[in-house]
C-alpha cells in the first residue's frame, strides 16, 4: 500500500464546519482536521472576530482519487456561494492503511 | 444623562475608526453572548412563572404574527425599490422581521435609567420574534420546493446558539421561577448591565468595520436602515398600545420590531440560502440600523409612544 | 424545587442530544474550572484557618486511606467481572477511587438549598481525595518497576492543572484567612452559584457526547456506573457518621466517595498508563456516574445519611 | 497581614517554578487586562467628573514631564554602565518611563487594606504617565530622523490596545460621571481586586518563565531592576509630596515612577526599533521589577514617604 | 492559467500581523490567512500565553514569481530583527484565476 | 547548505504536547511549532471542547534524516496508544542554516 498520499487543504466560513465535515465523511474520508483560521480574499476580510466573520481551515489526508472526488464536490456546491480556496500537495504518510 | 453602555458602543465604534488594534477575542465575545442571551430568556422565564400563561397567549400570538408579516411585507418593497435579487431581497427581510437582542437590553436599560415602567414579561417577545421570519425569509428565497432539505433548514433555526439559549433560560427561569434563581442572580442579574457594556464596545469595533463595504452598495441600504426601522417602530408601538402595553411596554415592541438580527438570521440564512449576499443584509442591520436604533431611535420611538398613547 | 444549576445540566445535555451548535469555547470552560477549583480550595483553606489544623488531622487521615482503598477494591471487581485487562480496571478504579470537584459543588448547593448543615471543612476532603487513587491506579496498572519514570508521573499527579489549583486556593485561603479574603469575595463567592451553572451547561453539553461511546462498550458500565457509586456513598456516609460528622458532612463525604473523577485522573492516566482506554473510563465517570450523582444520587444519600444515623 | 493578591502572584510564580501545567488561556488574559485598564480608566474619569479639571491642569504638567525625563536619564547610564548599544538602552529607559498597570493597582489594593488615605485622580496619572516614555524612547533609538514614519510610530503608541483602553475608560467615567456608572459597578467595580487576583496569578506565570532569561544577561539587570526603581521611587515621592499629594497619594506616584511597563511599551518597541532586543527589558521589567515592586517595594517606598513627609 | 502555484508559509512574532499582511498585500498577492501557533526556535520558547510570546503563522498561497518577491521582503527586512521561519512548497489550486 | 528540508506534521492528542516537544527537541530538531486544532479520525470525534477532546498539530521543519528519527521514534512510541497521524511533505526554506 502506497504511503504517497494527497493533503487538500479548505480554507472556507466557520458557519459550513457541521455541512462539510459530514460531506468529507460521506465521501469516504477516515478523518479531517479543522483549525479556526483568519484571513483576507476576494470576499472581502474575515477576521474572525466573531462568527459570521470566521474561517476555518479543514485538513483531509487521502488517496488522489478521494482528493479529486473531494475538490470536485467542493467546486461544484459551494465555490459560487462562499468564501472559499482549496489547494492539494502531495505528502508521505505514516502507517499509510490509516488512510 | 448619555447612558455610559453607549458610551462603551460609541468607545468601540472610534477605536475600530482609528485602526487601534484593540480586540475582543472571540472566546470572550461568545462568553458576553451567551450570558446576555441565557439572561434574557430566564428574566422571561420568570414573569411566566409568575403569571397564568394563558393569559399571555393573545400578546403571545399577536407578536408572532408580526414576525411572520414583517418579512412578507419588505421583501416586495426591497425587490421593486432596491432591485434585489430574490435571494437577497428574501434574506434583508428575515433580518428586519426577526430581532436584536442587544438593542432589547439597550431598550430595557433605557426604560430602567429614565424610571420608565414596562412589562416584566417582555423578554418572551424576543424569544417569540427569533424564529418566525427567518421560515418566512426561507420560503420567500426558495419558494416552497418539494425536496427542500426542511430537516437542515429547521435545524438551523431551532436549534442555532442565539435560539437555543434564549429558550433555554427562558426554560430555566419558567421552572425555577422567582425565589429559584436567587443564587445565580450576582452572575446573570447583577453583572447584565456590565455584560452589555462589554458586549456594546465589540459591537461597536465589528460595526466600525462594517462601513466599509457602505460604498461598495450604494446608499439605498443607508437609507432602508433608516427609515425602514422608523416605520417599523411605530408600528410596533402601534400594536403594542393596541394590545395594551403600557407606553414603556409599547417602546420596547417598537424598538423591537425596528431591530434587526444579526446572531440568529445570518447563521441560518448562511446554510440555508448559499446565494444571498451575507454582507448586504449585514451591513444594513449592524452597520446602519443598530447604531441608529441604540444611538438615538430608542429615545425617539419612546417620544412617539407617549405621543401615540395620548 | 429543582435547583437551576440542575437545569442548567439538563439543558446543556439537550442541547447537545439535539445536534444544536451551542459550544462553551474551550478558553471560558477553562476559566470556569479555574474558578470553581480555586474557590473550593480557598473555602477549605479559610476553614483551615480558623481550627487548629492538628484536630483535623484524624478525620484527613481517615479520608487518605479511602482514597487508596476504593481503587484497590474496584480493580479486582473490574478485571474480574468486567473482564477488562489490567490497564483498564486500573484505570477506572483510579477515577473512581478520585473525586469530582463539579459533583461536590452540586452537593454543597443541595445542602445550602435544603438549609441542611454542613462540616464548612468538607472542601478539604476533596484534595486530599484528588491524589491517592492516582498513585493506587498507577501501581495497579503498572506493577512496581524497577525503571517506573517516577520524576514524570509524579509530575504528573501532583503538578497537573487540577491539583495544582485546588492545593493553590487552600493555601491562598490558609494564610489570608477569612478576613484577608473579604475583597476578592465578589469574585469567587458571589459569583460561584453562577459559574457553576455555566460550568454544568457545559458539562452537560459533553455528557451527551459520550453517550455514543456507550452502544460500544456494552452495558457492564452502565451498571458498574450506577451501582459502584450507590455502594461508594453507603461506605462513605458510613465513615463519615463514625468519625463524627454530621448528617448533612456525611452525606457530601458519600457523594465524593461515590464521584468518580473526569479532570485530574483521566490526564494524569493518559500519560502514566498510555495503553488503558481513556474512552472507557470517561465514559464511565462522565457519561454516567455523573449525571447519575448530580441528577437523583445526591437526594438518596442524603436519605441513606438520615436512616443510618437513626 | 499579606494582601491575598500577592499571594495569587506567589501561587503562579511558584506553580510554573514547579513546571506544573496551569495556564491560563490567552482570551481570558485579555479579558482581565481589558477589565483592569478600562476599570482603572474610568475610576481617573469619574475623579475628573467631580473636580474642575482645570485644577489639576499643574500636577498634570508635572507628572507629564516625569514621563519624558525619565528615560532622558536612564537611557545613558544603560549605555555608559550597563554597556548596552544604543538602540536596547533607549528601549529599557522607555519601559521604565512608562508606567505598569498592575503594580499601580497592586499599590491602591495596599492603600485599601491598609487605610491609608489618597487622592482618587490618581489613575489619571497613569494615563498621562503611559505615554512620554515611548515618544522618547523611540527618539533616542533613531535620532530624529527625516524619513521616521511617524504616522506608523504614532499609530503604535496612541492606538496600542493598552493606551487605548486606558483612555477609553477615562472619557467614559468622565462623561458617564459618578452616577452613571451605578449599574456596571458591579462587573467593573466590586469584581476588580478579584480580577486583580487572577491578573496576577498570570502575571506570577508569567515572571517565572522570564527567570530562565536572565542567566543570559548577567547580573547588570538584576541590580539595575532593583536599585533604579528604589532610586526613581524617592524621587516620584518626593516629587508628588512637593506638588501636595497625601502620603498615600505620593506613595503611589512613586510606585508609578519605580514600576515599568510590560504591556504597551513593549509593544510600541518591537514595532518602532526592531533591533532592540525584546527579552533585555522584558527580562529587567518583568522578572525583576514588578516582582520586586509587588512584594516588597511597596510597603518600603510608604516607609520613605512617610519619612519624607516628616 | 496553470493551476500550480507555491504556498508560503511564515512563522513570527504575532506582533507584525498588521504590517506583514499589508505588506503581502502592497506586494499583490490575492489574500493571505493567519493562524495562532506558539512554539519554539532559535529565539526561544515563544509560548504564546501573552501576545509578546505569541506566535502567528501566515499561509499565503501565490504564483512562483510573487512567491519570490515576497520571500525575498521577508529575508531583507524581518529576518534580522525577529523571530521568523519561512518556507515554500508546490500547491495544486482549484480556480487558479483566484491567485 | 541545501534549502530542501521536510515538514513533519504531526496531529495528536493535546495531553501529549509537552513530552512531544521535549522529545522533538532532544531529537535535534531546532524548533517546533504548534497548533491547537479539533478533528475526528479512526479513534473518533476529538472536538476539542475541553483538554480531553482537544488535539494539537505539530509543525517540524529538518532535514531528511532528522524526519525519518523523528517519523520513527512516534511511530514506535505512541502510534499504538495514542489518537495521531504523521506526514512528511518537502519544502524549501529560507536561511537553510537555520535548520
Ligand atoms: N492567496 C491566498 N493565500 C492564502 N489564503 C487565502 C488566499 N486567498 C484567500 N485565502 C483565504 O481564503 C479565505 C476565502 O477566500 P476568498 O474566497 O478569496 O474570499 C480568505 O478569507 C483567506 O483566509
Ligand atoms: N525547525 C522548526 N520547525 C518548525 N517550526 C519552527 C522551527 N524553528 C522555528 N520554528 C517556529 O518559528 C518561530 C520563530 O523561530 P526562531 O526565529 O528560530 O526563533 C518559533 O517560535 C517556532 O514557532
Ligand atoms: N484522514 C485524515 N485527514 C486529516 N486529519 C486526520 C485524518 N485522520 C485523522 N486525522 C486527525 O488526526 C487525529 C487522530 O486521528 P486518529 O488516530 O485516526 O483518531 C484526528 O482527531 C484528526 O484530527
Ligand atoms: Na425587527
Ligand atoms: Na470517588
Ligand atoms: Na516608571
Amino acid at each position: 500500500m502506497s504511503t504517497e498520499k494527497e493533503l487538500i487543504t479548505i480554507i472556507t466560513e466557520a458557519v459550513l464546519e457541521t455541512e462539510l465535515c459530514k460531506k468529507i465523511e460521506q465521501l469516504g474520508a477516515t478523518g479531517y482536521t479543522v483549525i479556526d483560521v483568519r484571513g483576507k480574499g476576494h470576499t472581502g476580510n474575515r477576521g474572525g472576530d466573531w462568527k459570521e466573520s470566521a474561517n476555518i481551515q479543514i485538513e483531509v489526508v487521502c488517496n488522489a482519487h478521494l482528493a479529486e472526488v473531494i475538490t470536485h464536490t467542493l467546486e461544484t456546491n459551494y465555490f459560487d456561494d462562499y468564501a472559499m480556496i482549496v489547494y492539494r500537495s502531495p505528502v508521505t504518510v505514516l502507517r499509510s492503511d490509516k488512510f | 444623562m448619555i447612558d455610559p453602555i453607549i458610551l462603551f458602543f460609541i468607545f468601540g465604534f472610534l477605536a475600530s475608526l482609528f485602526r487601534s488594534d484593540l480586540k475582543i477575542p472571540p472566546a470572550i465575545y461568545d462568553l458576553l453572548s451567551i450570558l446576555l442571551l441565557i439572561t434574557i430568556g430566564m428574566k422571561g422565564g420568570v414573569e411566566l412563572a409568575k403569571q397564568p400563561f394563558i393569559s399571555l397567549l393573545p400578546q403571545i400570538g399577536v407578536v408572532l404574527l408580526i414576525g411572520f408579516v414583517i418579512p412578507l411585507v419588505l421583501s416586495p418593497v426591497l425587490r421593486q425599490l432596491g432591485k434585489f435579487k430574490r435571494e437577497d431581497a428574501a434574506s434583508i427581510a428575515a433580518h428586519y422581521g426577526s430581532v436584536s437582542v442587544g438593542t432589547f437590553a439597550v431598550a430595557i436599560a433605557f426604560m430602567e435609567n429614565n424610571s420608565i415602567e414596562y412589562e416584566a414579561h417582555l423578554p418572551v417577545f424576543v424569544v417569540m420574534l427569533e424564529i418566525p421570519a427567518i421560515i418566512v425569509g426561507i420560503l420567500l428565497a426558495k419558494g416552497i420546493q418539494a425536496n427542500m432539505a426542511w430537516g437542515k433548514i429547521s435545524h438551523e433555526i431551532f436549534l442555532g446558539k442565539g435560539v437555543v439559549l434564549l429558550i433555554g433560560g427562558l426554560a430555566i427561569g419558567w421552572i425555577a421561577g422567582p425565589d429559584g434563581i436567587t443564587k445565580i442572580k450576582p452572575l446573570f442579574f447583577d453583572l447584565f448591565t456590565g455584560i452589555l457594556a462589554l458586549f456594546l464596545l465589540e459591537m461597536g469595533l465589528i460595526t466600525a468595520r462594517q462601513l466599509s463595504s457602505l460604498k461598495n452598495y450604494g446608499f439605498f441600504l443607508v437609507g432602508f436602515g433608516i427609515i425602514v426601522p422608523v416605520l417599523m417602530a411605530i408600528g410596533g408601538v402601534w400594536v403594542g398600545l393596541a394590545m395594551g402595553l403600557s407606553v414603556g411596554g409599547a417602546t420596547v415592541l417598537g424598538t423591537l420590531t425596528a431591530s434587526a438580527s444579526y446572531i440568529a438570521v445570518p447563521a441560518a440564512m448562511r446554510i440555508s440560502v448559499p446565494s444571498a449576499n451575507p454582507t448586504l443584509s449585514l451591513t444594513a442591520s449592524l452597520g446602519i440600523t443598530f447604531p441608529f436604533n441604540v444611538l438615538v431611535g430608542i429615545p425617539i420611538y419612546y417620544q412617539i409612544a407617549k405621543l401615540m398613547q395620548g
